[in-house]
């Protein structure tokens, strides 16, 4: 029991969840050379702020719902951005004929 | 307030006329939407909508910033989401202005090479990144700091890559989606732990709980993750990399749009936020760190900016690294906001944004003109182009020297005001200072590149380049209105920047509010001390 | 209803001060709006027009400041400033928060308005026929009008700042004026001569701006309420009263500093070699340069700094004045060049004002401004239209008798010889020069009195050359216009010249002889500025010497008969060619080698040469020497080091991003395990960079907090 | 778990349960997201994606925020996630596709992930933040997210509105054929 007891859910548990999913979302963004893929790595940072967001207004700052809200707008926002997105990597798939984000170089200097 | 009240409906119609220059672009956005309904291919109509629109929200930004500067209101609309103040009226006046600029400068350029079609879906783009612009500079919280963020940066994103079958421009957008999202991105997770200490989303209460608890490293790492956001807005180091690329990419009018709309903006938010910060904080240390992190990404900004522009032959890539660098000098006066009278900085930096947006206009007109008709943006091949088309030669002299900052022209009152600013700012500001003029010298060289080039150089034999042909009337009508501008900033800035001197003032109101709770609990802490130059 | 009118009275006095602005303003305007029509629409629109476009808009101007002379005399108006904030700068509190762009406006001014205008307009309408079928025919009149606005510019300063300005404005259109012709060595050689003399003497000028600046705050860039700026500053230091009797150093340093900038201007003794050479120039620059613009300015200073000059400065200026004057004439005695004795006796005649002004006759001094730009301006047209006729024939050895064949112009010329000479009869007199130069000698023996011993020689200097004047400019007149034709194929070719190089001589040397006291206002509008410094407890300067007044009827007497006889002896010597000057030479022992000094310039060119450009080039070798064994090695390492700077960050977007990329594709090839696809790109490396910027940027704010 | 969505009550037998539940979510949203890192599939990758929000779902209803815990389902999950395979499918000529990345290359993403998290960790654990347990807690019901929504977040919310529009005509313009 002592040892379930610490895993009651806190907030250093829940931040502390986030930080692995930041470290994870830096790590995709930097490893993937599928557009797409880099896109799931800002997914994932989108992700643990979401999960402060709501760690913190629900442990910390329970008087108001600002965290929650935020929340709902990164969800939101995520969906718009993804659209874009990919609507833009469609666009650089037709014209390179490829999506690894590499082989766009041609700007350069 | 929540619906629950009984006030709710009253407050917020009397809210919606502060807000209704955004609210008119709306209505334009949907109106150029449904335009094609009824002339379909037909792309007058949707560009005479459009600016009427812009017009119309133009003249309605002028009567709200006369109303704002008559009653004594707080201007601080809709629970303090958005702060309506003569600073963030008098940027939204000159953001309108240069939109409609842009559209003009699309249907010359821009238009042949884009579908009828699609007219109204790129006028609406760029409606709805000129909103997003809007709610940057009047964005009171970090809520509206990353939605107004989102809603310039996302439209933008697909402006950057309106040219489909371009492979540059596809590359550029590509670039920009992806840097674009991972910072906001950053941005955000540095938002939760902002949110996280302080409790609230209020820019103010952020200040106030800053007094509260010091600055505790969450803090510090929530402010490095929103900054990195800015950064990439302003297209600070090194958040820069997007920059220049997407400027080469981008067609020059979305190009001449990002490279001055979406910065100042973003320095609008940034002054912001520092302003809460300064007028709350308390806490001199505090202060002279956050001026001191901010400063140097500015220094650092500028300075990269200008040597790596030293070595660039493209005409729009030098004129993306210059912009990068005139980011640079922006946020150096945004530091020192912190520090000294905050009305001479955000007067001085009005003026700056004022004149950095006709000069850019200017010189990327110039640039669009020279990559149709020349067929070229490689500088060394506008050898002995004055000869051939002085006008258009001179005018690009002028602005490269006001770039430059060449006195009698605008760039160097602007970089003038900046620097007296500067200058009041102790030993941080003259850093800065020394800064800026270090920078000014070295950017001296490529400026005057081009003009090298255009006056003395002979032109290569075997290189023959087509004769300019005579350009449109509305095209000189911009490029001469850039051309006024800058010598009457230059020559007569006493009217504009005494605009902008009635104009450089934010409405910190609840900050206000703030202080007096403050020195209620605390009235043993001293007031903020405004430093002064050691004389 | 007393109160009443007194009202009215008051409401008419600033219903016409605000008209007198307006004029003045316009006056000041009109030249740069026709500058720049000229050089916008000159090649293209107005062609052969442009010269009667600037005629005519110079001609509004010249109303304009006719009006607003008249309205300023007849209104009895005080002196003004009028100021629009220009540039906000922000020096603390004892200082200024503006840059003020405006007008001051006193008798002076308008006076130097009314003549510098008309003196332009003429030279404008000269202009025309002098410069037809040049190739930059529009171009000259655009540099003529631009060069006519700084210098009103001048006139009008209300503030140091704006006065520095013009200043380097009229430094800039004099270049451009004097190398008009740049083709040639000649008119190369000179604009850059003047130009570097003039930089010379501005940089003792912003020497001079910074310690009054350094002494006395942002004061000195706020123009006064009323009264000059100089007016504000003697009267911050006590008046001058006060600093003639108790001056601080640094004040005689910054007057003397600020007189350099009119030495530049005005080519005194130390840097007038520019002025002879200019006469490359057109010569309607010749005639404008030298007799109502670039050289008055330099006077026009000296008289406005006049008020914060302390004795030990009014003795240096007096010193410049004298060394000139006397200096310059002798040169002009020997010269045979038409334009170059002109030029010479520019020079004299400009010592004689700045040392009219540093010994007190201040009114004389800048009256004798006025009328010798009047006919100075004359002398020089005239000889312009000489040279014209004479095929760009200057050297008056090969002229003589001309006067049958171009009547007209030597009446001109004529008649401006005895103006200059100051022919008169007692104290009467009916040309100008008489007057003015007369006032000048009276005020330099009140000072000469006053200093006693060597002093006496700034009396007997002027004194010595109102006997040389007369005799040179004699022996001009008669050289090219009386006696036998000493080039008969010249002479043959010669007749007079157009209407409109005619009229314009004709109406300056008319204005010569009209501006005598007592017919033009010109003494009584200058005096009032006088009077106003003796209002303001300046009793040292009573513009009519106390001394010489017993002397009153003498003096006069003296020159005006002496400049008769001069005239005589330079005739008669000089009717039949240079005979009688020759066997004089030779007769008269020492003579030979004066002259041979005054030709060679007193070998100024030969000193400066030696002594600044050798010595220059010396020292650069010397330099040269330690740079390549001392600095060299640190300097090029500095250079290696600002190169590597730059290079670095230019490469690090450039090469490294690319060394990465290149770098990974050889490990990768040398793997030989990766397919072309697989190379690692920039995006990512832009967005590794970004995090990488994002951890030291935490890294160090971390620190920062945490300590 | 379903009852708090319904009621807005806690039940007691949750308490019992949330250490497992956190541990759980917990460790499906981590294990997913660091498997997203190690995978070279990009299918497999937004497979174990939706792992991961469905997990990030899960954490959201243990924290009491039911609603969001079901848009998070909705709109990222059921949205966004099957937007993302979309462009997963139409962006590849073989869904299957692998583009490899380098071991250093890895090495360098995870180290610079992992001292990101580290100075984030640092400074956590270094700012006192004191834990609340207030009284005037705001309930948590739809009622109040609505009523919040069409209060002081007004603003965000129709600005909200009008971003989608855009986003939808810059998609619909990026993505449609005509040049």
């Amino acid at each position: 029991m002592t040892t379930l007891a610490l895993f009651e859910p806190g907030l250093y548990h829940l931040v502390g969840v986030s930080i692995a999913l930041l470290a994870a979302g830096v790590a995709v963004i930097l490893t993937k050379r599928n557009a797409v893929g880099i896109l799931m790595g800002v997914e994932l940072i989108l992700n643990a702020a979401g999960i402060n967001f709501v760690a913190f207004n629900n442990y910390v700052w329970d008087n108001a719902m600002d965290g929650q809200m935020f929340t709902l707008f990164i969800i939101v926002l995520a969906a718009a951005e993804a659209a874009v997105a990919l609507a833009i990597f469609l666009n650089f798939y037709n014209n390179f004929d490829t999506i690894n984000v590499d082989q766009a170089d041609e700007l350069q200097g | 307030m929540l619906l629950s009240d009984p006030q709710w409906l009253p407050q917020l119609l009397a809210d919606l006329k502060l807000v209704m220059p955004e609210v008119i672009l709306v209505v334009t956005m949907c109106m150029v939407l449904i335009v094609p309904f009824f002339k379909k291919g037909n792309v007058v109509l949707p560009v005479f909508v459009s600016m009427f629109g812009l017009l119309m929200a133009l003249l309605y930004t002028q009567g709200i910033h006369l109303g704002v500067m008559d009653a004594d209101r707080t201007g601080q609309v809709f629970t303090n989401t958005l702060a309506i103040d003569p600073f963030s009226s008098f940027f939204k006046t000159m953001l309108m202005i240069f939109a409609m600029l842009i559209i003009v400068q699309w249907t010359l350029f821009g238009r042949e090479k884009t579908h009828a079609l699609d007219a109204p879906d790129f006028l609406c783009l760029l409606l709805g990144a000129t909103f997003g612009m809007c709610l940057m500079a009047s964005a009171n919280n970090l809520i509206m700091i990353f939605i107004a963020t989102e809603s310039a940066s996302i439209p933008s994103y697909a402006l950057a890559g309106f040219r489909k079958k371009n492979r540059m421009a596809t590359e550029g957008s590509l670039k920009y989606v992806l840097f674009g999202s991972v910072s906001s991105a950053v941005m955000i997770y540095g938002m939760s732990m902002i949110y996280g200490v302080s409790g609230s989303l209020q820019l103010s209460h952020i200040a106030g709980s800053i007094n509260q608890m010091g600055m505790t490293p969450l803090m510090v790492v929530g402010l490095v993750g929103m900054f990195a956001g800015f950064a990439f807005k302003l297209s600070a180091v090194p958040m820069h990399f997007w920059c220049p690329d997407v400027f080469e990419g981008a067609p020059t009018e979305v190009t001449t749009f990002l490279s001055v709309a979406s910065k100042s903006a973003a320095v609008c938010m940034l002054a912001r936020v520092m302003q809460n910060l300064g007028t709350i904080v308390i806490d001199e240390q505090v202060l002279i760190g956050i001026a001191l992190g901010v400063g140097a990404l500015g220094a650092v900004t500028a300075t990269w900016g200008n040597l790596v522009a030293l070595h660039q032959t493209n005409l729009k890539r030098l004129l993306a690294y210059s912009s990068i660098s005139h980011a640079g000098y922006m946020i150096m006066g945004c530091a020192v906001l912190l520090l000294v009278d905050p009305k001479l900085i955000l007067s001085a930096l009005l003026f700056y944004v004022l004149v950095y947006m006709f000069m850019n206009l200017g010189a990327f007109t110039i640039a669009a003109v020279f990559e149709r008709q020349l067929g070229t943006l490689n500088i060394s091949d506008y050898a002995g182009l004055l000869k051939k088309s002085p006008v258009l030669a001179i005018l690009l002299i002028v602005f490269m020297l006001s770039l430059f900052g060449m006195p009698g022209l605008g760039g160097f009152m602007g970089k003038l005001f900046l620097g007296v600013g500067l200058v009041k700012a102790g030993t941080l500001g003259t850093v800065l200072l020394g800064v800026l003029l270090l920078n000014t010298l070295f950017s001296l060289w490529y400026y005057l590149r081009p003009c090298y080039f255009m006056v003395f150089a002979t032109p290569d034999t075997q290189k023959q380049l087509p004769v300019i042909q005579p350009l449109r009337p509305a095209l000189w009508a911009i490029l001469a209105v850039c051309c006024i501008m800058l010598l009457w900033t230059g020559l007569l800035p006493a009217i504009t920047s005494d605009i902008a001197q009635d104009n450089g003032r934010m409405i910190v109101s609840s900050a206000k509010r703030q202080i007096a709770l403050e020195s209620e609990h605390t009235s043993t802490v001293p007031k903020r001390v405004v430093f002064t130059v050691a004389q | 209803m007393h109160t009443l009118i007194t009202l009215a009275q008051l409401t008419a006095v600033e219903a016409d001060q605000e008209t007198v602005r307006k004029l003045l303003v316009w006056a000041t305007l009109l030249p740069l709006v026709s500058s720049i029509m000229v050089l916008f629409l000159g090649t293209r629109y107005l062609k052969k027009q442009a010269g009667t476009f600037a005629c005519v808009v110079m001609g509004i101007s010249f109303a304009c400041a006719i009006l607003a002379a008249f309205k300023f005399t007849s209104g009895n108006m005080e002196s003004f400033t009028w100021k629009i904030p220009w540039i906000p700068i922000y020096m603390g509190k004892d200082g200024a928060s503006w840059l003020y762009l405006g007008l001051f406006c006193d008798q002076l001014t308008v006076a130097l308005m009314a003549m510098v205008t008309g003196i332009s307009l003429l030279v404008h309408i000269y202009s025309v026929g002098y410069m037809e079928g040049d190739k930059r025919y529009e171009r000259f009149f655009c540099y003529l009008s631009a060069f006519t606005f700084s210098m009103l510019g001048i006139v009008t300063a209300n503030g140091l700042m704006q006065l520095f300005v013009f200043w380097e404005l009229v430094g800039l259109t004099s270049y451009l004026l004097i190398g008009f012709w740049f083709e040639k060595k000649g008119p190369q050689l000179a604009c850059k001569k003047a130009f570097v003399m003039n930089r010379v003497g501005d940089t003792g000028f912003l020497i001079g701006f910074g310690i009054l600046f350094v002494q006395l705050g942002g004061k000195v860039l706020v123009p006064a309420a009323d009264g000059s700026m100089f007016d504000a500053i003697a009267a911050e230091l006590g008046g001058k009263a006060a600093i003639m009797e108790h001056p601080p150093m640094w004040l005689t340093v910054a007057g003397i500093c600020l007189f350099f900038g009119a030495i530049g201007k005005s080519a005194q003794f130390p840097l007038h070699t520019w002025l002879p050479d200019a006469m490359e120039g057109p010569t309607p620059v010749s005639s404008i340069v030298h007799s109502a613009t670039m050289v008055a300015a330099g006077v026009y200073l000296t008289a406005r700094i006049f008020p914060i000059l302390t004795p030990a400065a009014h003795l240096f200026v007096c010193i410049i004045g004298l060394i000139t004057l006397v200096m310059a004439s002798m040169m002009a005695m020997v010269m045979t060049d038409i334009k170059r004795v002109l030029a010479y006796s520019t020079l004299s005649q400009l010592g004689y004002m700045i040392l009219g002004v540093g010994s007190g006759a201040y009114i004389f001094a800048l009256f004798h401004l006025i009328t010798h730009a009047f006919f100075k301006c004359c002398l020089f047209q005239c000889s312009g239209s000489v040279i014209n006729m004479a095929h760009h024939q200057q050297d008056m050895r090969y002229y003589g008798g001309l006067a049958k064949k171009m009547p007209l112009t030597a009446l001109a010329y004529g008649i401006c010889t005895l103006t200059i000479s100051g022919i008169g009869i007692g104290s009467f007199s009916i040309f100008s020069g008489f007057y003015s130069k007369d006032g000048i000698i009276l005020g330099t023996y009140n000072y000469a009195h006053e200093l006693g011993g060597l002093g006496s020689l700034f009396f007997w200097g002027p004194v010595i050359v109102a006997y040389i004047t007369p005799f040179y400019m004699a022996r001009s007149f008669a050289l090219t216009f009386l006696g036998k034709p000493r080039d008969q194929h010249l002479y043959d070719h010669v007749k007079e010249a157009p209407k409109t190089m005619v009229v314009p001589q004709l109406i300056l040397a008319l204005c010569a002889i009209i501006s005598v006291p007592w017919l033009l206002p010109w003494e009584q509008m200058i005096e009032v500025t006088r009077e106003t410094l003796v209002n303001k407890n300046v009793t040292w300067i009573q513009g009519i010497p106390t001394h010489a007044e017993h002397h009153h009827i003498a003096l006069p007497l003296l020159f005006g008969l002496a400049g008769a006889l001069m005239l005589a002896v330079g005739i008669w010597m000089y009717k039949d060619g240079f005979g009688k000057a020759e066997y004089l030479l030779k007769k008269v022992p020492g003579l030979k080698l004066l002259y041979t000094w005054a030709l060679n310039k007193f070998y100024f060119d030969h000193l400066y040469d030696v002594f600044f450009v050798k010595m220059t080039k010396c020292f650069a070798a010397i330099c040269n020497f330690i740079d390549k064994w001392g600095f060299d090695g640190l300097v090029n390492v500095a250079g290696h080091w600002t190169k590597g700077l730059a290079w670095f960050t230019g490469a690090f977007d450039n090469k490294v991003v690319d060394g990465l990329v290149n770098g990974a594709a050889n490990s990768a090839r040398a793997g030989g395990q990766a397919l072309r696809t697989t190379q690692p790109g920039r995006i990512r490396v832009y967005v590794s960079l970004l995090f990488v910027g994002l951890v030291i940027a935490l890294m160090f704010a971390m620190t920062l907090v945490t300590g | 778990m379903f009852t708090t969505l319904a009621t807005g009550i806690k039940p007691e037998s949750l308490d019992q349960v949330a250490p497992f539940l956190y541990l759980i979510f917990a460790g499906i949203t981590v294990f997913s997201a660091w498997m997203i890192v190690i995978s070279q599939n990009i299918v497999r990758m937004a497979m174990y994606l939706l792992f991961t929000l469905g997990g990030v779902a899960g954490l959201y209803f243990l924290m009491n925020a039911e609603f969001l815990a079901a848009i998070q389902l909705i709109v990222y999950a059921g949205g966004t996630l099957i937007l993302i395979v979309f462009g997963v499918m139409l962006t590849s000529k073989n869904p299957f596709m692998r583009l490899h990345t380098y071991l250093w290359e890895r090495f360098v993403a995870v180290g610079l992930g992992a001292l990101l998290a580290m100075l984030t960790t640092i400074a956590l654990v270094n700012t006192p933040i004191k834990q609340s347990a207030s009284d005037q807690m705001v309930n948590h019901d739809i009622h109040t997210i609505g009523s919040t929504l069409l209060g002081p977040f007004l603003v965000p919310f129709e600005v909200a509105a009008v971003l989608l529009l855009v986003v939808m005509i810059g998609a619909a313009f990026m993505a449609r054929s005509r040049a």
